[in-house]
């Protein structure tokens, strides 16, 4: 047996801590705590990705796995105050029983997982010869947003199916009864949160445009860059109170954004198909391009979708936040 | 290779700091002793790790990352710890009010 | 011993807590959470699929994790703001406001 | 310039995912144009749906490799006979829907947001139904998911909410399952292309795992029986319009999805076809018991479906008999039939909740008002799902049940009769309420509560009704390909 | 399936169209176009009875239409006039004219009107679809269509009773034909087609197949037996007479219980084949279980008080005569059972009419009020009197010739217990309405005569002609037995065709 690397005590180390956060979290008495816990479970399995040679699953699970998962935790707490004590789905009995067959389920599952052989070569010989057409250095941004551009494409559809849920659920809550969508208390004010503010917003916005652009050599690229640009959007949401105000301005530029990049997407797919090549069947020449636009865009548009979740409502007329400025507890 | 004793000399020193900094938040009495633990002692730790690592591996650009790194997380601890005590005083003085 | 068993059983493992408690725990929000678990229990296999020992790991089943990841967070931005509606409409109902 | 297109050479393929797509996105930036948008998003779906279905009866089995990369790596788009049949159900559906939903008067009309979520689900099913590639198939079913929790919770009631986040848990639950399925298979076979994977499907290990997981994350999709509990709430809280899409076509993807991978992929394992088929046994056996004690009449419909998924999953029970090939064209049958009655049922019972006042299926005789245009649809659609002749129902079920003779498998046989004697059970209970008239005070007219949304539903029910007559033809174009196996005396 | 496709080709789809072609119309005419609607009835039903009279002239020639097209892979729709589908056309399209005119007399100011011609004239249709199919599966389809059909009508009252046995009748007869429906599709797997064929098509699958055949064959008669009121399941029929009179005359006395004798028949002669069915030993049980139908449908006849329900048991044991003609496996005895689908039916639709017009006129439900009835309402009562001698069996009512030919038919078989049922059960038949008769006719009318004849009378002659029309029919049928196209003589055209090809 060569000498225990070092690395190993660390993976052992972390894979215990992670199992620990997890069963933590979920058991954790009160909310809050639960919240924080699985923040730090989301970090440190960030962790493990990145001992794991995947450094852009890493990026991603920081920025949206622990960080919006998490900001969105926390703020649909504040808004339930506390954990409604739902009836329990299944008697005590039958979860007993759950409980053994996903244990069996598990270790049947675990021990397939450990007989089998991990396939050989998997697609990186398919990626390696191709990674000279797809225009772009890095294969994960090669594979995203070349070779399996339609699940991309897919994928940021589903972030705006779930931005028109979210204001499909807004919609059916009653706003003059129901208590103010606004975020009552938490406004980011004072002096030194505003001076933080105008020091960190530029410079989020250079380090998620950095991303971005950074995502064709080296990991990076539109759903971490994405996640970045959102993490300013949530603040300056917060710093305004959560207040949306729904100008006739505001609301087409808002719905722009949230589509831009589906738009551009199917745009470019379908320029590519009527130039000749076939629906998102880039010419090799301009697909560095191609994919930077796209990668812009789509950028941009889950910036505003993560923003737009995060704040769970469609932004208000302006009337009914004039209304709220005096209920405002402004700490 | 002495440079090297230097730069590990360095993470070393950071590594206490961050000892000395999670041992506060255990140890001290109430909220505002522990964010000053916290605050203080993690940055320094984390400002001595990162000057360690920098002069060890990174080029150039990857230092220069490293300190826009440090600058970010320090004024964010800065700002959240600041927060953190402004929101317990504020609760602390209406518990009084009441 | 190699990360790849490991990390394999870790999701493996996380699955199994995400699902239990993902059909057992009372309140919705914590059905949520689990289930946010085992969705990264099933991208630990996923990624153990792309590690390669020397390094060069294969970018397709990163590219699946992420686009992973990010369905998740949609589901779940989904499944909160339902869980909020429901506070509400439960709070308009019997009228305690908080 | 604008170049010239030739109707020949577009690649058809991606045109049923990407006009519903444009269509929704157009109908959310402008929601005053929403009805416009979504009609027109339909209209073009339609006419690439049309033009793939024609393809495909020409015997060229179209596909494409989208971005020109082959698999493995690249994704491909697919259709043959099954998917014709499923992309021209969602097109006859999403039609006759929309038309009632445009044609509703303004005020009952509701968000304008209907419409882009409608054509969101739309691209996703369409994308599920095209798509070859296992891990693009999870990414369709949750585009289309995530919309359908859009669309249920539309009527804003908390009962909807309620039943809105469990459907949704249900479909994270089941996509995580399947996403741990396709873990394991690429972990094992490093390829994700259901063609490749059908290769070397069961040479590992852990592909028994694997696809129980995704079979299972399917099944609680497609609310198959113990895994039903999310529908019935779902689906009778929501709109009519939305619980005839939910009920008719959304719960069809994951089942057709786990029909391709069954037929295609797997070679047939007895032992976990019985468990399916035990399922469905079931299903129909506990559908039909809560839609006999049901008091609401969209409660009932909504338990039917959970019936009629169990008959539909009877076929896999079948799936070890040799010729299974009958028993599948069969359950593909029962599934558009469903398809186009439960459509029709659904819409007419909102139209007739919607002009009586109440769902209360044992009062629904007291009302002076009776809609008889769209109790008439109803009607026809019940005949449809109890599988009398001439329904395209009774040809699903005759070909269900010939597949079971054939096998001298006399259990799932004598289930299918039950389920059928069942349904007339719970389904004569609403149409009593259509011919009683005792209760009642004061004259009943016959010929008043007739508007034009009762069009679309009439229009499905009596499809559904005369279909069963050309079933031939249709399951010639289910035959184009082969998909479900050689039908004995290929009769190609 | 040779095609015989001369002059109009699709003159069965015509036929069947003027009956379900026009209902949608039918549904849609509200009241208000009352006239209008029908007018469109009635020309439907005459434009039907002259094409059924040109087609029989046409079979008779020789010369049959037929229309195939294929329904499920190796299962065809099939529409066919032969002799036998066109004898029970003609029963059905005449019949059919006779009660639309009386359905409109007797439902005049009654609700739901529309509703009641729309299904009225698809049964009819399902009952010609009925004749016309070409194989099992046809028939199964128009089987099926005419429980869906005929179930509105007889809930047509809307009363909780009606539904009630609205429920009951749903029950058998669904199940019924989901019985049919196993036994049709375990015979199309067997044997591979369904095909009506004068032979029959199992004929050489009987000496590997026998249990299963004699399986379908039970599942084939239990299917149909439903309809045709065979003992154990004809509980449906007296129940649901709580529909209106010309639903219960055309229906419960033609349609519905002629489909299920015509489906034995069917089954019998052209899917088994007579020899093949008495080779498997079926044919007896069937007799004996016909047997005990006559007798016992005769014996519950006694005692009924009520009108309609004792024809209803009536109708139970008089159908059986069929299913026993049927199965004695002999030519003469083939064409008594033949020929008592048409007298029957002729007698009992007269008997029906004419109680629903007792009903209507002086509310007369109950045997026991039938006092002096005849003086009252004598065309009615003439008509009731006619068609029950007939089936008794007084010559030279059409109900003699049939019983007749039965009874020649099982000496030649030397089946000598049938002559006895045959005596019994018409010794009963008398027992049940000559004290009707008698009461009509010879007991002075209780109570005071003046009060109960309203002077204007109440029922036109829409509702008084049909049962003299039916009842002249019966003696017609009778007296002129021997004529061309008379009944009798086209059921011994059929007979020849079925036994000597």
């Amino acid at each position: 047996m060569s000498p225990p690397d070092p690395y190993l005590l660390l993976d052992l180390g972390l894979a215990a801590t992670i199992l620990v956060l997890a069963l933590a979290a979920l058991r954790q008495r009160d909310s809050f705590t639960m919240a924080v816990v699985f923040i730090l479970f989301g970090l440190l399995v960030a962790l493990a990705w990145v001992r794991l040679d995947a450094p852009d699953v890493a990026l991603a699970e920081a920025a949206i796995g622990a960080g919006v998962t998490g900001a969105l935790l926390l703020r649909t707490l504040r808004h339930v105050g506390g954990e409604r004590r739902d009836p329990a789905p299944v008697p005590r009995v039958v979860a007993g029983m759950l409980g053994l067959s996903v244990a069996g389920f598990a270790t049947l599952g675990g021990l397939a997982l450990m007989a089998t052989p991990r396939h050989g070569t998997g697609l990186i010989p398919a990626v390696a010869a191709r990674m000279d057409q797809s225009g772009v250095e890095h294969p994960v941004t090669a594979v995203l947003l070349n070779f399996r551009a339609y699940d991309t494409l897919l994928e940021v559809v589903v972030v705006l199916a779930a931005v028109m849920a979210v204001w499909a659920i807004d919609r059916t809550i009653d706003r003059a009864a129901a208590p103010l969508p606004y975020l009552p208390g938490v406004a980011l004010r004072g002096p030194i949160a505003g001076a933080y503010l105008r020091l960190v917003l530029p410079a989020l916005a250079l380090i998620g445009a950095y991303l971005v652009w950074i995502g064709a050599y080296s990991p990076g690229g539109a759903f971490q860059g994405g996640a970045v640009l959102a993490a300013a959007g949530v603040l300056s949401a917060l710093a305004r109170g959560g207040r949306w105000p729904r100008t006739a301005a505001t609301m087409p530029l808002l719905r722009g954004s949230l589509v831009l990049g589906v738009v551009v997407f199917t745009g470019v797919g379908i320029w590519a198909a009527v130039a000749g090549g076939g629906v998102l069947h880039y010419p090799p020449a301009q697909a560095k391009p191609l994919i930077l636009l796209i990668e812009a865009s789509v950028a941009l548009s889950i910036a505003a979708t993560l923003t737009a979740l995060f704040l769970g409502h469609m932004p208000q007329p302006a009337a009914r936040i004039a209304l709220r400025k005096g209920t405002t507890n402004d700490t | 290779m002495i440079a090297d004793f230097l730069w590990l000399g360095l993470i070393a020193a950071g590594l206490i700091f961050f000892a000395a900094g999670t041992l506060g938040l255990l140890r001290f009495p109430d909220l505002f002793c522990r964010l000053h633990a916290l605050t203080k002692a993690d940055n320094l730790g984390l400002a001595l790790v990162a000057l360690g690592t920098a002069g060890l591996w990174a080029t150039p650009a990857a230092a220069m990352k490293l300190a826009v790194i440090w600058a970010l997380v320090a004024v964010s601890a800065a700002t959240s710890g600041h927060m953190i005590a402004r929101h317990a005083r504020r609760a602390w003085r209406q518990e009084d009010a009441l | 011993m190699t990360p790849e068993t490991i990390y394999g059983a870790t999701g493996i493992a996380l699955f199994a807590i995400g699902l239990y408690h993902a059909l057992v725990l009372p309140s919705a929000l914590r059905r949520i959470v689990a289930l946010n678990v085992a969705s990264v229990g099933a991208g630990f296999v996923m990624v153990i699929a792309a590690w390669r020992p020397g390094g060069g790991a294969d970018p397709v089943p990163h590219a699946l994790v992420i686009t992973g990841i990010v369905v998740l967070v949609a589901a779940t931005a989904v499944a909160l703001a339902l869980v909020r509606a429901l506070h509400d409409a439960d709070t308009t109902e019997t009228d305690d406001t908080p | 310039m604008i170049p010239q297109i030739d109707l020949a050479a577009i690649d058809w393929m991606l045109v049923p995912v990407l006009a519903p797509l444009l269509g929704a996105i157009a109908g959310f930036v402008l929601p005053r144009a929403a009805t416009a948008a979504g009609m027109a998003g339909l209209g073009l779906s339609a006419v690439g749906s049309a033009a793939i279905t024609a393809q495909v009866r020409t015997g060229a089995a179209p596909s494409t490799a989208i971005g020109g990369w082959e698999p493995p790596l690249g994704i491909v788009l697919a259709a043959d006979g099954l998917t014709a049949a499923f992309l021209l159900l969602t097109v006859v559906l999403t039609l006759a829907i929309g038309t009632t939903r445009a044609l509703t008067p303004a005020p009952a009309r509701g968000a304008a947001i209907f419409w882009p979520l409608m054509l969101l689900l739309v691209a996703g099913l369409n994308g599920a139904f095209l798509s070859t590639d296992i891990f693009n198939i999870y990414v369709t079913l949750e585009v289309a998911a995530l919309a359908a929790v859009g669309l249920a919770v539309l009527t804003g009631s908390a009962a909807a909410l309620r039943a809105a986040l469990n459907y949704l848990l249900a479909g994270m639950l089941g996509g995580v399952l399947i996403l741990l399925g396709i873990g394991l298979l690429f972990h094992a076979h490093g390829r994700l292309d259901l063609a490749g994977l059908a290769a070397v499907a069961g040479s590992a290990p852990s592909d028994g795992i694997a696809l129980i997981a995704i079979i299972a994350g399917l099944a609680l999709k497609a609310a198959l029986f113990p895994l039903h509990a999310w529908l019935p709430a779902a689906h009778s809280n929501a709109q009519a319009p939305v619980s005839a899409l939910l009920s008719a076509l959304v719960l069809k993807a994951p089942l057709y999805v786990a029909l391709r991978l069954w037929v295609g992929v797997l070679d047939p394992a007895t032992a976990s076809g019985t468990v399916l088929g035990v399922m469905g046994a079931g299903a129909i056996l506990w559908g039909s018991v809560q839609a006999l004690r049901a008091e609401r009449l969209k409660l009932l419909v909504a338990y039917s479906t959970v019936a009629q998924v169990g008959l539909i999953s009877l076929a896999f029970g079948l799936s070890a008999a040799n010729p299974a090939a009958i028993a599948w064209t069969g359950a593909v049958t029962l599934m558009l039939a469903h398809g186009l009655a439960k459509a029709a049922m659904f819409m007419a019972a909102g139209r007739i909740v919607e002009e009586v006042g109440h769902d209360r299926i044992a009062e629904l005789d007291r009302s002076p008002r009776r809609p008889t245009l769209a109790q008439f649809s109803f009607a026809l659609a019940a005949i449809s799902l109890i599988g009398l002749p001439p329904t395209l129902g009774f040809a699903g079920k005759w070909q269900l049940m010939e597949g079971a003779v054939r096998a001298d498998a006399w259990i799932w046989l004598a289930m299918a009769m039950a389920g059928t004697l069942l349904s007339v059970g719970y389904l004569s209970r609403v149409l009593v309420g259509f011919l009683r008239f005792d209760r009642v005070r004061g004259a009943v007219g016959e010929h008043q509560g007739w508007t034009l949304a009762d069009g679309p539903p009439l229009l499905l029910a009596v499809t559904a009704f005369g279909a069963g007559l050309f079933a031939t033809h249709i399951i010639a174009l289910l035959a184009a390909g082969a998909p479900l196996g050689q039908l004995p005396g290929a009769m190609q | 399936m040779t095609e015989f496709l001369t002059g109009l080709p699709y003159l069965p789809l015509l036929i069947l169209a003027t009956s379900l072609g026009i209902a949608p119309v039918i549904f849609v005419l509200d009241d208000a176009h009352a006239r209008a609607r029908t007018a469109l009835n009635l020309s439907a039903a005459a434009i039907k009875v002259a094409l059924v009279i040109w087609l029989s002239w046409q079979v008779a020639q020789g010369t049959e239409y037929s229309l195939q097209f294929e329904m499920l892979p190796g299962l065809d729709f099939a529409l066919r006039t032969d002799p036998l589908a066109v004898l029970f056309m003609a029963l059905s399209a005449t019949l059919w004219l006779l009660t639309t005119i009386y359905a409109v007399g007797y439902l005049e100011k009654g609700p739901h009107r529309s509703r009641f011609f729309g299904f009225f004239s698809i049964c009819v249709g399902a009952t010609v679809g009925i004749a016309m199919a070409g194989n099992l599966f046809t028939f199964l389809l128009f089987y099926e269509l005419l429980t869906l059909a005929t179930y509105p009508l007889v809930v047509h009252r809307g009363s909780a009773a009606a539904l009630k046995a609205g429920r009951l009748y749903l029950i058998y007869t669904l199940s019924g034909g989901l019985m049919l429906l196993v036994g049709t599709l375990w015979l199309s797997v067997l044997a591979g087609s369904t095909e009506f064929v004068p032979r029959g098509i199992v004929v050489d699958l009987t000496d590997d197949h026998a249990g299963t055949l004699q399986i379908i064959f039970v599942l084939l008669i239990a299917g149909v037996g439903v309809k045709a009121a065979l003992v154990p399941l004809h509980a449906w029929l007296p129940i649901s007479m709580v529909a209106p009179a010309p639903v219960s005359a055309l229906l419960h006395a033609v349609a519905v219980v002629k489909a299920g004798a015509f489906g034995i028949m069917r089954v019998v002669y052209e899917i088994y084949g007579i020899d093949t069915a008495q080779a498997l030993g079926v044919t007896g049980p069937l007799a004996a279980l016909a047997a005990v139908t006559i007798i016992y449908g005769s014996i519950r006849a006694l005692g009924q008080d009520d009108i309609k329900r004792r024809l209803a048991f009536s109708t139970v044991s008089q159908v059986s005569y069929i299913t026993l003609g049927v199965a004695l496996a002999s030519p003469v005895a083939a064409i008594g059972a033949l020929a008592h689908l048409i007298h029957q039916g002729l007698m009992k639709i007269t008997m029906f009419m004419a109680a629903g017009n007792l009903a209507e006129e002086l509310h007369i439900k109950k045997v026991s009020q039938m006092n002096g009835v005849g003086r009252l309402m004598p065309g009615t009562m003439l008509a009731f009197s006619l068609a029950a001698l007939g089936m008794i069996g007084v010559p030279p009512l059409a109900g003699f010739i049939s019983k007749w030919y039965l009874a020649s038919g099982s000496l030649a078989e030397n089946a000598d217990w049938v002559i006895a049922v045959l005596l019994g059960s018409s010794l009963l038949n008398a027992a049940y309405f000559l004290p009707i008769l008698h009461r009509a006719w010879f007991l002075p009318p209780s109570g005071t005569t003046d009060s109960r004849l309203p002077t204007r009378p109440k029922i036109g002659w829409m509702m008084a002609g049909p049962p003299l029309g039916t009842a002249a029919l019966v003696l017609v049928a009778g007296v002129l037995a021997n004529a061309p196209f008379s009944p009798l003589e086209w059921t011994r055209f059929i007979v020849s065709r079925e036994y000597t090809e």
